[in-house]
């Protein structure tokens, strides 16, 4: 449990015995390629929204994109996700339109959640449920979703998301203790990616990995290089095997945080430029590439070509995103019941009234 | 029809209910073959089996949590927590994920779980065994609070509660759980979320309590009407929503509120009637509105009879507005 | 004498009290080479070493119940929670074992322990960066609760919170973290606790917030002076205890009051300054009491401004109730 | 770690190899054996207390009585304790007289805890803090207790102690991984009685044993017999010097609660009368007491003595007790905070006046 599953090293070279098991055809390769290449660039335009005060906040997914597109892929249709802030790629490889997802971050008027939280990845058309901020508290819903499949006899595997952090909580104990207990069809992914914030690992835990920490709970330890994505998709295929019979997986994916915390943070306060110019050698888009390319599954102007068109499809959704028209102000009272009470009518109407009057003058 | 004590009442009502809907799940501590310490789920294993009532780890987190899960996913979950005093662990599920979930998700998602356990004291428990913590859901949007204080309404409360689409909070008085008993039906009705009951009607003075303390304030009406004081008595039922008309239309004939509740008095949900009154009533107010209330200590575990609101309490502060 | 921001008042206060008793603890996520996110503990780790200044795992309710640990073993550790809406994991901590520990020993154990932390909207922070909490602790019997406005008090009240015995819920708004800046003496003196501060003195209205809103209720006072109207504007700065004597004095002078908070209307704490005054004030209050709040939803992204008391909705409520 | 540690089997017949390395007068045997009995004996009259509607609750130690009490023998006199509402034998081996702890329990006048809360066991004078009811929250304090001590520099080791049902709380995570990160010297003693009220220890956790749980935060994991006193007090000592050295100590006592769960309980709804019968020809007393006599340290007739005069003592002491009066009225509003601020007066003085009216009439 505490060796490293990896299948290409750091320059893209393939462990042949291991890639032999998987079965992937060069399409599913591209697509996998393309689906990091948007979150990748996507990412960047999410962190320019915010500085330009567009967007309030955004977690930048850079260096740990094969993760979640990795996991994403190896996932059957029917199988529910309940990720985190930092998992843009689910909803990429789920089929989210690049506009929503704008939408989103601008809480517009199209926001499908209405512009009450921020940055949540989710829906119920993508099978995946919006995260709560509070760390690991999400898991628990996870493994209570993962038990009802289990009653309902449904074929389905459960995937939550969590970070080195994450692992510290009491929901996270909790959590994965319970799924031990009634052997659910569950599968904890954790993005090691070395930081909470700016608190090491060794900070988090003395454990020697997270992934032993399923000694605890008697269920099933992985621990995979989270910077290659096709160590990630045959781990995933294997802890999905596994949870769909009866035994839940904790899968760690070791990766590193690239980018800083979220817009707001500033890691030269804690970590050097240097570590974080050691460990982006290791990122996964440039490993993946070298792998297709070296073994002719892509082209270098096919990749250029391919970033090009991504560009410009962002740019141009973002000039419509901006445009579009802001959020009616009784979203702040819908949604809170199935049906509105008097106070809050009480109060909605004072709102409103207050809102019509400052934009009729 | 049969005669119910509250405890028996819950018991026959989740019975009925999971006969009828295999999507309900009872889970918990010791719910199981034990039938919960208070035997509220007594004979669910033994009818539904381990997979409908689950026994489950000491953890409150996970419950409410694993419950909103099972929520999301379909089925009706009614976790049981063993005494409310316990869910202090659990209560970032309930707050920042059963409450906002519907709400952060802009309706997408929604967790209509159940969360129900004993409150209230009187029965020797300490501050452990005897809480009464409504404030911090009521306060929490998001949750509807149901306090049942007879047989009949706590059948009817739950059976509303399992027909609607929001998490609900059901706090159940444990003192009276086997010392009340009432005809309920069998079968289904429903008595609604947000609607109060007059239990008596009055003109000098307004007693509005719920849970335990309805048969205390009732009690101390009667002995107020020796005196000549003609008592109304509400009985809140649910808090979250309350039931503001039934509130108002009642102090605006009598002009003189007495709240009367166990949870200590600083932001008990009295301060709320207080509050909404001094908004919306205050020209019909003829006396100062006072609460008869638990005091602002945890509870202790000696003396607890002087720690709740006690019958001569109650009876001194109606006299006291009356002759105010 | 320096002229300082709140969280630099709250940094340099930090770095003295610690200069002089080497019993102070600085814990919490981030709070070592971070500074804490919001830079309230910079510089500390450097000055006081990382046995004093502890950056710990993310995990609220092991940060509050070392504390307390440490509190019992005789230090004097102040917790850091990184935003108070992450509190609630932690919530059992609080409740449970640091609210009561006095209570249930008798008098044997304590465990003093100052938490602090963000709170307050008006960042953009949405629903889990922007709640102002204080209800949930101020009806937790045993813990005191302060609201710091200004730099001054900020720095008064905390060396208050070290120097005595009670656990204290510290929430500093983060809106003004930075906006706010005044005049704040070096050294050591104190701002009692339960001692509100009368900032306006005015005849015609009561208004009484504390916190951020406590500036925007300054603008709408000013406003409404425009339009001939005397405001008296009362800080309340603690909440547990809260000083009834500055507020019933103030009301029985103008009569009439406005509330102004930004956490939830339902049991926020208005409510209960609304039912202190319906109990201790009736016969001199001359129109309805007034709360101008937070909305009763969770706390939403888009369109916070209007979610929370708006300078404008301030200012026509005391209107209204001057005119009522 | 899954290995269990045992000095004497089921009927007292010593290991001799293991023995050697204790270091344990007949002196002090005998001490132990006379604790263990007080705590048995004293445990019978607690129970017959509250089912004579004197006492609130009790939770009974009958089984369990080898840990408290090796644990309380192999510590050291500074070092501090954090029990649970079971762990009657650290207040008597600490020092706590039968008069003090049943005037606790009929939350009597001198009842140095005021009748704030009942079963606690604890006071500034035995280094124990009396714990929290909600289980495993006391964990945390604990910790930061044995923080404080590493901080200051102090020698002293903390003893936590806690159930099976125990570890299933995310207090039990974070404060344990806690330890973990700080290298903090404490001990948790896990004492694994097989049941949470009726609950087996099989629905808390699917990991093989509890000690095993230790590897999920770096520590060190025990396995100890929990029904056998020396094996319960050798492992301690060498738990005790671990945790000293900044390698904290999960130590699993296994062991088995023949009573019910408490005053309240009825067990025969969730177990067999013949389960409890074959675990009680493991209990501890009478394993001790083999040991004792055919190793000639105590003889029948003194056992015979010592158990009389203990019931004599105990006897004497609840009729002293019972006749103590009742706790004042204003103990309720007292040790709410240092000071009392005017809001609990004004309660208080209602509540005094209502009492004097009902007691001069
Ligand atoms: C309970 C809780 N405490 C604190 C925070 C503030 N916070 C947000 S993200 C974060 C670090 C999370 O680290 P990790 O789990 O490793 O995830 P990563 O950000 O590295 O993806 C913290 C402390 C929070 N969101 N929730
Ligand atoms: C947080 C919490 N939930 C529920 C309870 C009710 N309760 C009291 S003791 C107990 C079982 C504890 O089992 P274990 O930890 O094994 O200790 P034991 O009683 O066996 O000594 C439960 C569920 C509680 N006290 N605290
Ligand atoms: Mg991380
Ligand atoms: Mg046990």
């Amino acid at each position: 449990m505490s060796e490293l599953y990896q299948i290409l090293d750091e320059e893209g070279v393939v462990n042949k015995q291991l890639i032999s098991k998987i079965n992937l055809s060069n399409e599913q390769m591209l697509e996998m390629y393309k689906h990091m290449l948007i979150v990748r660039i996507l990412d960047g335009w999410l962190m320019r929204l915010q500085r330009m005060g567009r967007a309030a906040i955004h977690a930048p997914n850079e260096g740990q994109e094969a993760i979640a597109v990795g996991v994403a892929h190896a996932s059957e249709k029917q199988d529910y996700f309940f990720p985190t802030y930092r998992d843009l790629g689910l909803m990429i490889v789920r089929g989210a339109s690049i506009r929503e997802i704008l939408n989103r971050w601008l809480a517009n008027s199209q926001d499908p959640l209405k512009g009450h939280e921020f940055a949540i990845y989710g829906g119920r058309k993508y099978n995946i449920v919006p995260t709560t901020t509070p760390v690991s508290v999400h898991l628990a819903a996870a493994t209570g979703f993962a038990h009802a499949a289990k009653i309902r006899k449904d074929n389905l595997v459960v995937f939550a998301f969590l970070g080195d952090g994450g692992t510290s909580k009491g929901d996270f104990h909790e959590s994965i203790n319970w799924a031990g207990v009634f052997r659910l069809p569950i599968v904890y992914v954790c993005q090691n990616n070395q930081y909470a914030i700016s608190l090491p690992v060794k900070r988090q835990t003395a454990s020697e990995t997270i992934s032993i920490k399923a000694v605890a709970y008697g269920i099933r330890g992985m621990r995979v290089d989270g910077n290659d994505i096709l160590a990630v998709y045959s781990a995933t295929k294997e802890a999905r095997e596994s949870a769909r019979n009866g035994m839940p997986v904790l899968m760690e994916c070791v990766t590193y945080r690239l980018g800083s915390h979220t817009t707001s943070d500033d890691p030269s306060r804690y970590r050097t430029q240097e570590e974080v110019e050691q460990m982006r050698k290791k990122e996964p888009l440039r490993r993946f590439k070298n792998y297709l390319i070296s073994n002719g599954i892509l082209s270098e102007k096919e990749e250029q070509e391919l970033r090009k068109e991504i560009e410009k499809e962002i740019e141009d959704e973002v000039k419509i995103a901006v445009s579009v028209p802001p959020l009616p102000v009784q979203t702040i009272f819908e949604d809170v019941y199935s049906d509105m009470p008097w106070h809050l009518k009480e109060e909605m109407d004072l709102v409103v009234k207050e809102f019509e009057e400052d934009h009729q003058s | 029809m049969a005669e119910l004590t509250l405890a028996g009442a819950l018991n026959s009502t989740l019975k009925e209910q999971m006969r009828k809907d295999d999507r309900i799940v009872v889970l918990g501590e010791d719910v199981g073959r034990r039938g919960g310490v208070f035997l509220v789920t007594e004979g669910l294993l033994e009818e539904f089996g381990p997979e409908r009532v689950i026994d489950t780890p000491l953890s409150e987190a996970a419950i409410f949590g694993v419950a909103a899960g099972m929520a999301i996913y379909g089925l009706k979950p009614i976790a049981e927590v063993q005494f409310f005093d316990f869910a202090f662990g659990g209560f970032d599920q309930i707050v920042s994920q059963i409450a906002k979930l519907r709400y952060r998700t802009g309706g997408q998602f929604k967790a209509p779980v159940i969360i129900r356990g004993p409150v209230a004291g009187g029965i020797r428990g300490g501050m452990f065994h005897s809480q009464h913590p409504e404030t911090y859901y009521v306060h929490t949007a998001g949750l509807k609070v149901i306090v049942p204080a007879f047989p009949y309404d706590a059948k009817g409360l739950l059976i509303s509660a399992l027909k609607q689409e929001d998490p609900v909070i059901f706090m159940e008085p444990k003192s009276i759980y086997r010392t009340i008993k009432q005809e309920v039906p069998d079968g289904e009705f429903t008595v609604p979320i947000g609607k109060a009951n007059v239990l008596k009607e009055g003109d000098d003075v307004t007693v509005i309590s719920y849970g335990a303390m309805v048969h205390r304030s009732l009690e101390a009406a009667e002995e107020a009407e020796k005196e000549k004081i003609s008592v109304e008595v509400i009985d809140l039922r649910t808090l979250m929503p309350f039931d503001i008309e039934t509130i108002l239309n009642s102090v605006k004939k009598t002009g003189r509120v007495v709240i009367v509740h166990e949870a200590p008095k600083t932001l008990g949900f009295g301060a709320e009637i207080a509050a909404q009154l001094a908004e919306k009533a205050l020209l019909y107010l003829e006396a100062p509105i006072m609460r008869v209330t638990g005091q602002d200590t945890p509870f202790p575990l000696a003396n607890e009879h002087y720690y709740l609101p006690t019958l001569k309490r109650i009876k001194n502060t109606i006299l006291k507005v009356v002759n105010f």
